[in-house]
This record gives C-alpha cells, sequence and structure tokens, in this order.
C-alpha cells in the first residue's frame, strides 16, 4: 500500500470543477510529479491533500489511515509536509528561527516548562537550532541565518520554505514550484536535493514547470488538465503522449526550457 | 505661601461639573490674594485635571501630598474620584473638601474629608416633598447609569417609601446616548404614573427633556440637581417650561431679597464668575466657591496653615454661609448642609423661579 | 560567550528599577513608578497576545476589571485572604478567557477587536450595573493586601508607596523573564509563526487554534493580575479599570513601546504613565500635546520606541 | 402598538446616525485597512464648528457647509502631516497615530470652542410630527435622507468610478497600486476628506438631536466602529445595514427588554452574528491563496 | 531610452545596489541575470519608483528619474510587471486590468483589454472572478496583461515566465519579441536565462548589486562562464 493514497479526490469553487476525480499513490522514496497547464487544478490538489481545503469529494489516506479533511497540523502530526506555492514565509522571524519552527513537533513541549525556560525546554530548543542551521548550509542559507526573513531575495525564500519543510522530518513532502525563481543552475541544485530527500525514503509529491527537472527526477508523473487526471506514467511515457504534449507541454521547437 | 491643591473633572465625562468648578477655585484664589491672602501669606493653588478618572484622582491626590506638599485638598467632582482621594488623604492626614454628591462621602463620616454639595439622598427627599405635597405618590424614574444618576436613584428608591410615593417604572440611559424615546415610551405608556423623576448630569437629562416634550408626556417632570445650570434651560429648549428641580439660591440670584442670607455672597460670586468666565454661574462652581472659602475661613480661625488644624477648624464651621447654603459642620456632620438652604425651583419662560 | 539578550535586558531592567528611587525627589514617584509597573504588567500580557500572536484585544482591561473586582469581593464574600483573592482572579480570568476564547479567536483582526471590545464592555456593564454587589460606577473600597504589615514586622520596615513600588516591580520582572523565556521557546515561535501565516504555521505542525487560546489566556492573566495589584494598591476600584478607554490605552502602550518587545512593554506603559504627570504643566494644552507626542513617536519611530531605538544603536554599535 | 412604532422610529434615527459614521469609516479604511479611531472627532467637529459660526452670526446652511469643509481639511492635514510622513509603519502603529491625533483634536477643540454642551435649531424645524401617535421629529428624517443619500453615493462611488476602484487598490497593495500610476498619497488625502467631511456630516445632523461637545465624539466612533463590523467593514451596504440595525437593536432592547442592559444586547448580537458571519453581514472575505 | 549610471539603494542601512550601470536604448530588448539575490528586482523598483536609491543617476527618455513619484514614471511610460504577480487580489480580473490603464483615456481599455483577453483565454473566462482565486500561473498572465494596458515606451519585466506552463512560456517570449516589433522597449529579468537571451538583443549580467558582466546576446550565450554560472548547461 501507498504512504499517500489520493482516491477520486475533487473539490469545486462556484460552478467551476477545479479539481474532480482525481487519484494516484505515492510510495516511499518515490518522486511523484503532477503537471499540467496553468489552473489545472495542482496547488487545489495539493491543499486538499495537506488540509488547506476540504474536499468535496474522494479520499486521502497516510499509510491507510483516512485523513481526509484533517487540519494542517494534524497531518503535520503524521508526518506530511508542504511548501507554497505563493510563499508563507513567518516574515518577522529570522531565517534560522523560520526553519526552527519547522521542527516544532519536535520541538514542543509543555507550555509552562517553556514559560519558565527549565533546562529541558532550552534542550529543545537548542536541538532544534541545530537541526536548522544544518538544513540552512543544506540549502545555502546559511550566511542569512540571523536576517529577518523579509530580509530575502524571492528565490532565497523558495528555499527557506524547502528547508522549513524538512525541519519536519517528514516522510512524505509536497513541493509546489520549488524551483520558480531559480535558474538553471540553483534549479539543478535543488533537484540534487530533492533526490537526496526522497533517497533517504521520503515520499515527495512535487509540482513543477520546469520540465527539464520533471523529467530528470520523477520516478513517475501525473497530468492534470481542467481538474481531470488525463494522463500518467513514467516521465519518458508521458512526455510522450500527444494530449499531454497538446495541452501542456507545446509543440516544442528545441526550445531550452521545456524538454531541454 | 499657603499651598493648597485641587483635582477636578476639567475634561472627561463630568466636564460640566468640574470646569466650572476648576474656573471658580482659580478666580477665588486669584481675588482673595489680591485682598491681601490668608493670614498675611499668599495662597497657591496647585490644580491638576483628573478628566474623572477615579485612579488618575488618586495620583493626583498623592502627588499633591506628596510633591507639591499641599495643605489642603479641594476636588473630586464626582463621588468616584472623591472616594478615589478620600483614601490617600486618610493616610497622609490632609483635609479634604468633596465637591460630589453621593451621601457615602460622608456617611460614616471619616475624619479628614468634607463635602459642600447637598447629597443626592436630600435631592431625593427635597423632590419627594414636594411631590407629595403637589399629590403625585405614583412616580417613573429615569436615570444615567453613571456613578450620579446610579446612586442617586438608588438613594431614592430606598427613601420612596418614607415620602409614600410608589415608584411604578424603573429606566435607565447610558451617559452619552443619544436618544431616551424608548425609556420615555415606557413611562408614558405605564398606566398611573403621575410624576417622572429624572436623575443625572450632563447631556443626558437635556436630551431626555427633550423627549420628553417631542412624546408630549404632560406628566410633571422632575430634575435633579445635576442640572442645575442655566445651560440646561438652553438646550432642553422650550420643553423644560415646568421642569422643577432641587436647586441653590445661584440660579435664582437676581429673585433673593436683599435680607436673604445668602443675597451677599450669592450675588458677589456670581458677579465675579459671570466677569471672569463668560458664561452663567451654576451650582456646581457654587460647590467648590463654598469648599474654597470654607477652607480659608478655616485655616483663618486656626490662625495657622497646618492640616490638623485646618480640619479641626472646618469641623467647628458654624453658621457659615456660602452659595449653596449655611454650613454649621461637626465631629459627627462633615456636611453641615440642612434641606433648608435646597430650594425647589421650576422653569418658567426659560428662566429658574422660586416655587412656594 | 555571549549574554543572552533576554537577561541582558532583564539585568538591565532590574537596574533601573533598583537605582530610579536614588533620583526621586519625592515619595510621589514611588507612586508613578508602581503604576507603570502596573501597566506594564498588563501590556506585557498584551505584547504576548498582540506582538507574539498578531490577535488584537480591544478588551482586555475587562480581565484587568475581573482582577480587581475579585480582590474587592472575594474576601468580602468568601472570606479568601487578599492575596489568594488575587489568585482566584487570575483561575476566573483564565477560565473565562478560555471559554470565550474558543469562538471568538476564530475571528481576525478587527472582528476579533470588536469581539474584544464587545467583551470588555459586557464586563465594564456588569460592573457598574449589579449596583449591590459591586458598588456601581462610583466603585468600592478593596481590602488591605497586609503583606507590608507583615514585611514590617521582620524588620523591613517600607513606607507604603516604596511597598507598592517594589512589589509590583516583583511582578513586573517576573512577568517579563516569563515573556522573554516564552519568546524564545517552541511555543513562542509557534505563536510568532501564526502571526505571519496561520496556514503555513498549521503546516508545520502548530496547532493555530490552540496556541492563539494559550496566548489570549495568559494575557488574560497578566491583565488580572495588573487590575488586581491596582486594586490593593489603590484600596478602591471603580469600573472604569474595566472600561473600552483603558483597554485602548493599554493596546497604545503596547503599540508605542513596540508590539512585538517585552521592554518596549515596559517603554511603552513607562512613557504613558509618566507623560500625563509631566504635561500637568501645560495646563490647557496637555491633550494636544499629549496627543501629538503620540503621533510624533508613531511617526519617526515605526516599529515603537524599544524596536527602533535599539536597531539604531546596534547600528552605531 | 403605538409603543413598537415609537423604539422603531427611535431606533432608525440613532441607527441612521451610527450609519453615517461607520460609512465614514469605511472609506479610510478602504484606502488603508485602517480604522481611523479620530472618526468620531471629525463627528464632534461637524457639530462643533456648525455651532460656533451659527453662533457668530452665519445662517445654518452656511456654517454646516464651513464645517464639513473644515473637517475635510483636517483630514488632508491628519493625512499628509502624519499618516503619509509615517510611510511604510505597520497598520497597528497608524491606528495609534489616529488615536493620538483624536486626542490632539479633542484637546484643541476644548481650547478652541470650549467644554460645555451646544446645540443649534433642527433644519426643518424642532416640531415633532405626530403620525397616528407616534411621535416623528423633522430632523430625524434628515438623518435618515442623509444617510440612505451618503450610502448611494458611496455605493457608487466604489463599484461604479474608477477612482473608487483606486482607493480600493490603494488598500489591497499600495506597491502594485504605485506600479499601475495610482497617486497613492492622493487617494489617501481624498478618503480622509471624504470620511471627515461624511463624519462631519453626522455631527451637523445629530447636534440638534443629541446635542455636542468637545468629547462627544468617543461615544460616536464606538458605535459607528461596532456598527461598520457588524455590517463588514468596508462595504457601505454594510455601514448602513448595520447602523441601523444596532439603533434598532438598542431602542427595542431599552423599550421592550431592559434598558439597563440595552448596550449589552447589542453587543451579544454583534458577537452571535460574527460568530456564524466571521466577515459580518455584508463583509467580504478575503482573497489570498497559498 | 533608459539610462542607468552608477546606481546605489539600500534596505534601511544594508546597501545592496553599489552602483549599477546600463543602458537601455529605444526598442531594445535588454536583459538581465543573475544569481538568487543579485539585485535584479531591487533594479527594477528604483527604476519604477517604489524603491528609494541613495545614489546616481536614473534617466528615461531625457528626463531625470530621481525623486518623481512612481505615478508620474507611468504617465512617462514605464509599466512593470513585478515580481511576485503583486495583483489586485480583492478586485475582479477585469478591474485588475482597467487599473493598469489607470492613467489613460477608457478609449482604448477596451480594444486592449480585448488584446489581453485573446493573448490569455483564461483571463477573459475568469473576467468576474476576484483575481486572489486565480491560479499562480493565471496570476502571472494578469500581471503581465495589466502592465501592458499602460501601453509602456518601457516595459519593466521582472520574472515573466515564473510559474507559467512550458506551452505559455515559449508564447510570453513571443509576446516580448511581438512588442519590439512594436517598438516597445523591454527590460527583462528572467531566471530562465537561456529563453530570455534568445530573444535579447543585448544582456546584463549582476553579481552582488553590481554588473559584472555585459554583452550583445550571443556573446553572452556563447560565453563559458555564462554557460557554467546560469544556464546550467
Ligand atoms: N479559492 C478559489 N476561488 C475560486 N477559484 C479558485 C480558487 N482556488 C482555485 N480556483 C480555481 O481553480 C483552478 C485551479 O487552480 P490551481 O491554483 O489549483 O491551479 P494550478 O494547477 O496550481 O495552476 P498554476 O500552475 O498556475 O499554479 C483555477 O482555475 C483557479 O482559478
Ligand atoms: N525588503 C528587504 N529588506 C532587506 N533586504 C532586502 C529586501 N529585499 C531584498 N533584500 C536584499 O537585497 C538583495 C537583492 O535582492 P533582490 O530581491 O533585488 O534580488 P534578485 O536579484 O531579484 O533575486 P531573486 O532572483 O531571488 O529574485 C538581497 O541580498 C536581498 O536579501
Ligand atoms: C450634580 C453634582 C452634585 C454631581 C456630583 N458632583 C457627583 O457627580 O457626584
Ligand atoms: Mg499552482
Ligand atoms: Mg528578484
Amino acid at each position: 500500500m501507498p504512504l499517500l493514497s489520493v482516491e477520486g479526490l475533487g473539490i469545486d469553487f462556484g460552478g467551476l470543477r477545479a479539481v474532480n476525480d482525481v487519484g494516484f499513490g505515492v510510495e516511499p522514496g518515490e518522486i511523484v510529479s503532477v503537471i499540467g497547464p496553468n489552473g489545472a487544478g495542482k496547488t487545489t490538489l495539493f491543499n486538499m491533500i495537506s488540509g488547506a481545503y476540504r474536499p468535496a469529494r474522494g479520499k486521502v489516506s497516510l499509510d491507510g489511515e483516512a485523513v481526509t479533511g484533517m487540519a494542517p497540523n494534524q497531518l503535520a502530526e503524521r508526518g506530511l509536509s508542504r511548501t507554497f506555492q505563493n510563499l508563507q514565509i513567518f516574515q518577522k522571524m529570522s531565517v534560522l528561527e523560520n526553519v526552527m519552527t519547522g521542527r516544532h513537533l519536535k520541538a514542543r513541549g509543555s507550555l509552562v516548562a517553556d514559560l519558565f525556560s527549565t533546562p529541558a525546554s532550552r534542550r529543545r530548543t537548542a536541538e532544534a537550532r541545530t537541526v536548522a542551521s544544518g538544513l540552512l548550509a543544506r540549502v545555502g542559507l546559511d550566511r542569512a541565518a540571523d536576517q529577518q526573513a523579509s530580509s530575502l531575495s524571492y528565490g532565497a525564500l523558495k528555499r527557506l520554505e524547502i528547508a522549513r519543510a524538512l525541519a519536519l522530518e517528514p516522510r512524505i513532502l509536497l513541493l509546489d514550484e520549488p524551483a520558480a525563481g531559480c535558474n538553471a543552475v540553483e534549479t539543478e541544485e535543488i533537484d540534487h536535493l530533492i533526490a537526496d530527500v526522497a533517497k533517504s525514503g521520503v515520499a515527495i509529491l512535487l509540482v513543477e514547470h520546469d520540465m527539464k527537472m520533471v523529467m530528470r527526477i520523477s520516478s513517475h508523473i501525473v497530468v492534470l488538465d481542467r481538474g481531470e487526471k488525463i494522463a500518467e506514467g513514467k516521465p519518458e511515457k508521458v512526455s510522450r503522449d500527444p494530449k499531454v504534449i497538446e495541452a501542456y507541454l507545446g509543440v516544442q521547437e528545441g526550445s531550452g526550457h521545456a524538454l531541454g | 505661601d499657603i499651598k493648597i491643591g485641587s483635582t477636578v473633572s476639567e475634561t472627561g465625562p463630568a466636564s460640566s461639573l468640574g470646569d466650572p468648578e476648576a474656573k471658580t477655585l482659580r478666580m477665588l484664589v486669584d481675588e482673595i490674594n489680591a485682598a491681601g491672602g490668608v493670614l498675611g501669606e499668599k495662597i497657591e493653588l496647585v490644580s491638576y485635571d483628573d478628566a474623572g478618572d477615579p485612579n488618575k484622582a488618586r495620583t493626583f491626590a498623592t502627588r499633591l501630598i506628596e510633591d507639591d506638599e499641599v495643605v489642603a485638598i479641594v476636588g473630586g467632582s464626582t463621588t468616584a474620584t472623591t472616594m478615589s482621594i478620600m483614601q490617600v488623604v486618610a493616610d497622609a492626614e490632609i483635609p479634604f473638601i468633596s465637591l460630589a454628591g453621593a451621601l457615602e462621602i460622608v456617611d460614616p463620616v471619616q475624619p479628614w474629608t468634607f463635602k459642600t454639595p447637598h447629597t443626592d439622598r436630600m435631592a431625593c427627599g427635597k423632590i419627594f416633598e414636594n411631590m407629595k405635597a403637589g399629590g403625585l405618590t405614583k412616580i417613573g424614574l429615569i436615570s444615567g447609569s453613571d456613578g450620579f444618576g446610579a446612586s442617586m436613584r438608588k438613594h431614592c428608591v430606598d427613601i420612596a417609601g418614607d415620602y409614600g410615593i410608589e415608584i411604578l417604572a424603573d429606566e435607565i440611559y447610558g451617559p452619552t446616548d443619544a436618544d431616551m424615546t424608548p425609556q420615555l415610551t415606557n413611562l408614558r405608556s405605564k398606566e398611573g404614573v403621575q410624576a417622572i423623576l429624572n436623575a443625572g448630569f450632563g447631556q443626558g437629562p437635556a436630551i431626555v427633556t427633550r423627549n420628553y416634550g417631542q412624546l408630549g408626556i404632560k406628566t410633571p417632570l422632575y430634575q435633579s440637581h445635576g442640572v442645575a445650570s442655566k445651560a440646561f434651560i438652553e438646550l432642553a429648549g422650550p420643553a423644560s417650561n415646568g421642569v422643577k428641580i432641587p436647586g441653590t439660591a445661584i440660579l435664582i440670584a437676581d429673585q433673593l431679597s436683599q435680607d436673604d442670607p445668602q443675597y451677599a455672597v450669592v450675588t458677589a460670586y456670581r458677579k465675579i464668575y459671570e466677569e471672569k468666565a463668560g458664561s452663567p454661574a451654576s451650582t456646581f462652581g457654587g460647590y467648590a466657591h463654598d469648599a474654597l472659602r470654607l477652607l480659608v475661613d478655616a485655616i483663618n480661625r486656626a490662625g495657622a496653615a497646618e492640616p490638623q488644624a485646618i480640619r479641626d477648624a472646618i469641623e467647628q464651621t458654624k453658621g457659615f454661609v456660602g452659595v449653596t447654603g449655611a454650613f454649621n459642620m461637626s465631629a459627627t456632620d462633615h456636611l453641615g448642609l440642612d434641606l433648608s438652604a435646597f430650594r425647589m425651583l421650576e422653569i418658567k419662560d426659560g428662566n429658574w423661579v422660586l416655587l412656594q | 560567550m555571549r549574554l543572552s539578550s533576554k537577561h541582558l535586558t532583564l539585568l538591565i531592567l532590574l537596574a533601573i528599577v533598583a537605582l530610579a528611587p536614588l533620583a526621586f525627589p519625592s515619595n510621589f514617584y514611588y507612586r508613578i513608578g508602581a503604576l507603570a509597573f502596573v501597566n506594564g504588567l498588563a501590556v506585557t500580557g498584551l505584547v504576548i497576545l498582540i506582538g507574539f500572536a498578531g490577535q488584537v484585544s480591544l478588551g482586555h482591561a475587562g480581565f484587568a476589571g475581573i482582577g480587581a473586582y475579585t480582590c474587592a469581593l472575594a474576601p468580602i464574600y468568601l472570606g479568601l485572604h487578599p492575596a489568594l483573592a488575587m489568585l482566584l482572579g487570575t483561575v476566573i480570568s483564565a477560565g473565562i478567557a478560555w471559554l470565550i476564547g474558543g469562538p471568538i479567536l476564530r475571528l481576525k483582526g478587527y472582528y476579533l477587536g470588536v469581539a474584544t471590545l464587545g467583551f470588555g464592555i459586557l464586563v465594564s456593564m456588569v460592573l457598574a450595573n449589579e449596583v449591590p454587589i459591586t458598588g456601581g460606577a462610583d466603585g468600592r473600597e478593596v481590602p488591605e493586601l497586609g503583606l507590608r504589615a507583615a514585611l514590617k514586622f521582620i524588620g523591613i520596615d517600607l513606607s507604603n508607596a516604596q511597598f507598592w513600588y517594589a512589589f509590583t516591580a516583583l511582578f513586573l520582572l517576573g512577568g517579563a523573564w516569563v515573556a522573554s523565556n516564552l519568546h524564545d521557546s517552541a511555543a513562542g515561535r509557534a505563536l510568532r509563526a501564526l502571526h505571519d501565516s496561520e496556514i503555513a504555521a498549521g503546516t508545520v505542525g502548530v496547532d493555530v487554534a490552540r496556541y492563539k487560546l494559550s496566548a489570549f489566556v495568559l494575557s488574560a492573566v497578566y491583565a488580572s493580575l495588573s487590575g488586581s495589584l491596582l486594586a490593593l494598591m489603590n484600596k478602591f476600584i471603580t469600573p472604569d479599570v474595566a472600561g473600552f478607554l483603558h483597554s485602548v490605552e493599554l493596546v497604545t502602550m503596547t503599540v508605542l513601546g513596540g508590539a512585538g518587545s517585552v521592554p518596549g512593554a515596559i517603554a511603552g506603559a513607562t512613557l504613558l504613565t509618566l507623560l500625563p504627570q509631566a504635561l500637568t504643566a501645560l495646563q490647557a494644552y496637555e491633550h494636544m500635546i499629549l496627543g501629538l507626542i503620540m503621533m510624533l513617536v508613531m511617526i519617526f519611530m515605526r516599529d515603537g520606541l524599544v524596536p527602533t531605538l535599539s536597531r539604531a544603536l546596534r547600528g552605531r554599535g | 402598538m403605538t409603543e413598537l412604532l415609537q423604539y422603531l422610529v427611535s431606533g432608525t434615527t440613532v441607527g441612521a446616525a451610527y450609519a453615517l459614521v461607520a460609512l465614514g469609516f469605511t472609506i479610510i479604511y478602504n484606502a488603508s485597512d485602517v480604522v481611523n479611531f479620530a472618526q468620531g472627532e471629525f463627528v464632534m467637529l461637524g457639530g462643533m464648528v456648525t455651532f460656533f459660526a451659527w453662533q457668530a452670526g452665519v445662517p445654518l446652511p452656511l456654517a454646516a457647509l464651513l464645517a464639513i469643509v473644515a473637517a475635510a481639511v483636517i483630514g488632508v492635514l491628519l493625512n499628509k502631516l502624519a499618516i503619509e510622513r509615517a510611510g511604510a509603519a505597520p497598520v497597528v502603529s497608524l491606528i495609534i497615530i489616529t488615536i493620538g491625533a483624536s486626542i490632539f483634536l479633542r484637546g484643541g477643540a476644548q481650547l478652541v470652542f470650549d467644554k460645555q454642551l451646544h446645540r443649534f435649531p433642527g433644519f426643518s424645524g424642532d416640531e415633532p410630527m405626530n403620525v397616528g401617535g407616534v411621535t416623528i421629529l423633522p430632523q430625524g428624517l434628515w438623518v435618515v435622507a442623509v444617510a440612505v443619500m451618503v450610502f448611494v453615493l458611496l455605493y457608487v462611488f466604489f463599484t461604479r468610478t474608477l477612482t473608487g476602484k483606486a482607493i480600493l487598490a490603494t488598500a489591497n497593495n499600495r506597491v502594485a497600486a504605485k506600479l499601475v500610476g495610482i497617486n497613492t498619497d492622493y487617494m489617501m488625502s481624498l478618503s480622509f476628506a471624504l470620511s471627515a467631511a461624511i463624519g462631519a456630516l453626522a455631527g451637523i445632523l445629530m447636534t440638534p438631536i443629541s446635542l455636542t461637545s468637545y468629547d462627544l465624539g468617543v461615544p460616536f466612533a464606538l458605535k459607528g466602529f461596532a456598527a461598520a463590523m457588524l455590517g463588514g467593514m468596508g462595504v457601505p451596504v454594510g455601514a448602513l445595514v448595520g447602523g441601523l440595525l444596532l439603533g434598532l437593536i438598542e431602542a427595542l432592547t431599552a423599550g421592550l427588554v431592559s434598558s439597563t442592559y440595552k448596550d449589552a444586547v447589542a453587543f451579544i448580537v454583534i458577537l452571535v452574528v460574527l460568530f456564524w458571519m466571521p466577515q459580518g453581514l455584508f463583509g467580504r472575505k478575503s482573497m489570498e491563496r497559498v | 531610452m533608459l539610462s542607468v549610471e552608477n546606481l546605489r539603494s539600500r534596505y534601511g542601512r544594508i546597501e545592496v545596489l553599489h552602483g549599477v550601470d546600463l543602458q537601455v536604448r529605444s526598442g531594445e530588448i535588454v536583459t538581465v541575470v543573475g544569481a538568487n539575490g543579485a539585485g535584479k528586482t531591487t533594479l527594477l523598483r528604483c527604476i519604477s519608483g517604489v524603491q528609494p536609491i541613495s545614489g546616481g543617476n536614473l534617466v528615461f527618455k531625457g528626463e531625470p528619474l530621481q525623486g518623481m513619484p512612481a505615478h508620474r514614471r507611468v504617465a512617462l511610460g514605464l509599466a512593470q510587471s513585478p515580481e511576485g504577480r503583486q495583483i489586485f487580489t480583492s478586485l475582479s480580473v477585469e478591474e485588475n486590468l482597467r487599473l493598469g490603464a489607470y492613467l489613460f483615456a477608457d478609449a482604448r481599455v477596451d480594444t486592449d483589454m480585448a488584446e489581453a483577453f485573446a493573448m490569455f483565454p483564461i483571463l477573459r473566462e475568469k473576467r468576474n472572478l476576484a483575481a486572489g482565486g486565480l491560479s499562480g500561473g493565471q496570476q502571472q498572465m494578469l500581471a503581465i496583461s495589466r502592465a501592458l494596458m499602460a501601453r509602456p515606451a518601457c516595459l519593466l519585466l521582472d520574472e515573466p515566465s515564473m510559474g507559467l506552463a512550458p506551452i505559455l512560456v515559449a508564447q510570453i517570449m513571443d509576446v516580448i519579441r511581438n512588442l519590439k516589433t512594436l517598438g516597445v522597449t523591454v527590460l527583462l529579468v528572467e531566471q530562465n536565462a537561456y529563453a530570455a537571451l534568445r530573444i535579447a538583443d543585448r544582456g546584463y549580467v549582476m553579481e552582488t548589486g553590481r554588473v559584472t558582466m555585459q554583452g550583445t546576446a550571443e556573446e553572452l550565450i556563447a560565453d563559458e562562464r555564462i554557460r557554467a554560472a546560469y544556464l546550467g548547461v
């Protein structure tokens, strides 16, 4: 049984079927990419899986447990973590604190202990700091650790979100356009990072428009169009699917971008 | 110099009381100093505006005592600020004359606190007397929810029975409410109500009176001494015709006969106030006038500007005629007024007239 | 090894509190100090709620009212010692905060503001209208705490003003210590996180509703203690303590000092406690100047006194 | 029955006044997300300036116009000298500036004018009309009519005019507004001028009914704010309905239930409404996707 | 057309542009590439006047821009599609577009809006929807269209391809090339450096607040250092 499994998921906004009857599964260590035209419903799908929206139809399960409509923090407790297409940074905290907060579930303890700064509370914070520093180094933001997060450039914030999501030590990680705002070289670094994380046994669900990246690292691709799943399979297969080319990839005349 | 302190509500919800009080204190001190001062010394008035906030009043009282080192305090425009100040003067043993209404200020008697206005309980009594005389025994009560209104309401309810008065309806309004029509509609439609009594000060009673007129209510309307100023008549407009209140001589200064014991003091105060402040004198300024005069009188008699001596001298005040009435203090009476100085007044053609 | 900025701040505070009396021209300043501390305590609670968690309350004076009136009433009706009444007040405040926090903390921004405003007004209305119990708008007396006499007995003889200065300072320093601890702890980060993005906070595992509620309850406890101390110190209390104007004053102090900053809370409270005293000399201009100063501080120190000044200092250093 | 109608008349009049104050809040809020705590002082200025001008011999309509202009000028000054200078300060800081401004204006009014209560005659006289036993004040009709008129104008302004949209854009995203060529400083000044003028208008209309004085702003602002929140902040129809509803609740509670707790009932209703509709009756849900 | 000389800018006390020089001639497409945090966005913000400058000169169409408020720069013909879209989330799609032409006559709005809808049909479909409800890529389309509504003489684009599906990236690049034929000058900041350089006339490379390299697009594409650092080939 896959770690994350989605069945018949759907939601409507007004009259619009933003997502309809989408299903797939993600195994530990796998990278499953969701691609599709703008407005296909990818982010909405993420929002339903991660508890930001309550699905109107269908079912999400984690490790066999039905988690449909659970609050984000309950999902986090079950090992699900995500980044956001529209950045959700803790602007007024330092860069390091952002990542430390990502480790909330490991760092939290009794409120009273925190109020009185007991040794246990300080130990938890120290541990979070160590882990967070390590993660910042991993995404190349260690030099900015003490800056206020709002002072980072767009690309840097994208990487900060990844570090924060990793701090949870997730079992399943949802990444919504992690490479947006990064140039080809920076994208490649993120590539490697994601691949590494997957290798450690984390299931990864990825939305990305950078086809080079998607083709390089996906184990499996799900294609959405107008809320429906129109194709699914291995990268090579999907990228040759005429439906996918028509709806999404376009006829590439050797563009440096899409298929490389 | 003799330092006298004051903290009154020059601003805030009770500024219609505190403003004339503060002005009165300043002009009287100037006048006294111009006339040579007290015991050969000038009076220095240190005055603060507590904005009607009891916590501030307490702070200013402390400041007057600890920092400014005054020998006595006049002030406390409202009962709540007065109560705060009382705590401080009791600890520091400094005489204090309050300008607020409630009975609780002088009952039980606190050694260091005195007051000049008639109590709210006396006002109720005076009004009920008049009602009874007119054969009005079933009334509707409407009061402001501020301290003055609530306290007077409580006392009126308390003593109504003593006068054979029955309160059939009891309505409340907020001190800054814009319209009291619903409450008055209820009083109007209450079967058997023969008169309406409004306890309150500030804009409330003016609006009540206007609404009373607009609703065409015919039962007599009584107001408290909280409206005892010319301004009330202006604000309430023609509907104020016929309104009765228990007031003091200052409102009918021009109708006093020359041989009225208060004639001299009232005329003098009215003249100086209206000259300097440019507006008609009110009973509230009168309270401050009496407080300061009482204090100066006591200092003169004590022969020394010492708190203890002043206190004792105030307590021995006898036959002191002020704007509010004749004061006869004693160890058990720190107000020293009786009902005789309270006069029932009625508004006729935009003027206060004495009711017989 | 760096002395953590938390400890440095607390040390500086302690030094100021201890040394300030040397400069007091008269006993009166102890009262001003004590008032600043009492306000500072409530404001520190608001720093947790507004500064950390980003939830605005326009009704926290309501909790101060509960704290104050419990101290006034519990000794009479329950025979409790005032110190225990203070404790009971915090328990009641915390309980009420917990009860109403659930539904109203789902509201955001001004909507939360008006809901808390309503709560504060309800409290002050009850205090003003239930005359037989509370004494009504004219207020009522509060029993003596009695600690000063006890101290005298063991040889520490303080004047009333000195005692309250020291006693309220202890509470303030304790409150500031706790709030600073919170700031740098997991719970504090959770609060600050949900301030910036509730959805992201939820995603990292923060139970947003629960943490908001904790901050609300905690700040209610601070406000309640502040009200209790005020009542015990003044030995007299009126419903004004719970009033809308007091609530707004507390929020103003919080923001003037610097909403997210614990020392800012104390600076803001001190500034707004001192200013009206300093401005009495200006007589009729007092209010205009007070308003003007508030505006100027916010124009030139947008993030509040302490954050702006400390940034300026660090920049030079 | 006549009693009930009388409560309704009273509630509608007072409610229309609340609605006017709430409508005043709407504009500055729509331009900046700031709830202007000095809004009540604009109401006060309307009443006070009119009174003193009228007393000095200026005919009442002219005095009222003068007051509206004066309030608008003060509103613009408040924006230019304070809000604009604070630049990109956080919204809470701007709110504190408006609190400071409210204290400043109140202090100024007691100095320039006085601390007394004042009143001038109603526009169509003070003679009440009796309609089937129900008393109606001509001035009450003025208040209601003007509130409805201001509502219609604002509704059209925000939904039909480009300037109205530009104001909304300014609050929604200041930087983006500048990037499309909106003079955001001007939009702010405009919104302060309009808000102040509407506030002053409320003060002028209400003075014959509820009197005016230097410190009358706070209670009006409080009720206007509550009304705006009840209806949904920033939406003209919300301000109108919220104001009328609040006035009616107060009057009906005072008349039928208990005058002691009429304000309490009003706030409880607000709490209940917000519980079911966290954005107020007509409030927009914020549209932020993640 | 647009000249930037020795431009300096800071956030608070920290200077992030340390003297940037850059020229855009009329009718040119000029692209700026650089790593995260190099200062590209800051540069565009300075040109548009939403970021204060602390030194240097900005001249547009012969007019110095220093001290000129942002809205007057738009009137002069400078429009920007900013990083992170910055659409008016609570206004409808149509209102967003209408405000794009805020300073300009109503007469041309309808045709321009029709053009925008023709370019991105999805925007027409959602014209009455609050823009905050759009998907990320749709918002990007809106931001670009909104900038075009001003019919700018010089268009500043900050990462226009971000979040767009491949098929649209190609389309956007075509649109930009098209603008050139209409005489519009374009200053393009792009992470998708390869695509950008392919349509650009010239390019600049920014590193930590400075211009470190410049040349024609062909030169830059051919440069080994650039290929290694930005093109990833
Ligand atoms: N809250 C909402 N209200 C109205 N419509 C919405 C809402 N959220 C999403 N939609 C619509 O649902 C559709 C799917 O949006 P979604 O953000 O999931 O697309 P996406 O696949 O992530 O696109 P992109 O690649 O551009 O990010 C879009 O047409 C969008 O307009
Ligand atoms: N609001 C801010 N406050 C402080 N520093 C900032 C702020 N915005 C940006 N910076 C800093 O300015 C520098 C330049 O940032 P800028 O956003 O211009 O970079 P960029 O080249 O656009 O990067 P990206 O490719 O990631 O968008 C970076 O070091 C960044 O950290
Ligand atoms: C009218 C006055 C007698 C009122 C009184 N000063 C009080 O408020 O207590
Ligand atoms: Mg998306
Ligand atoms: Mg950038």
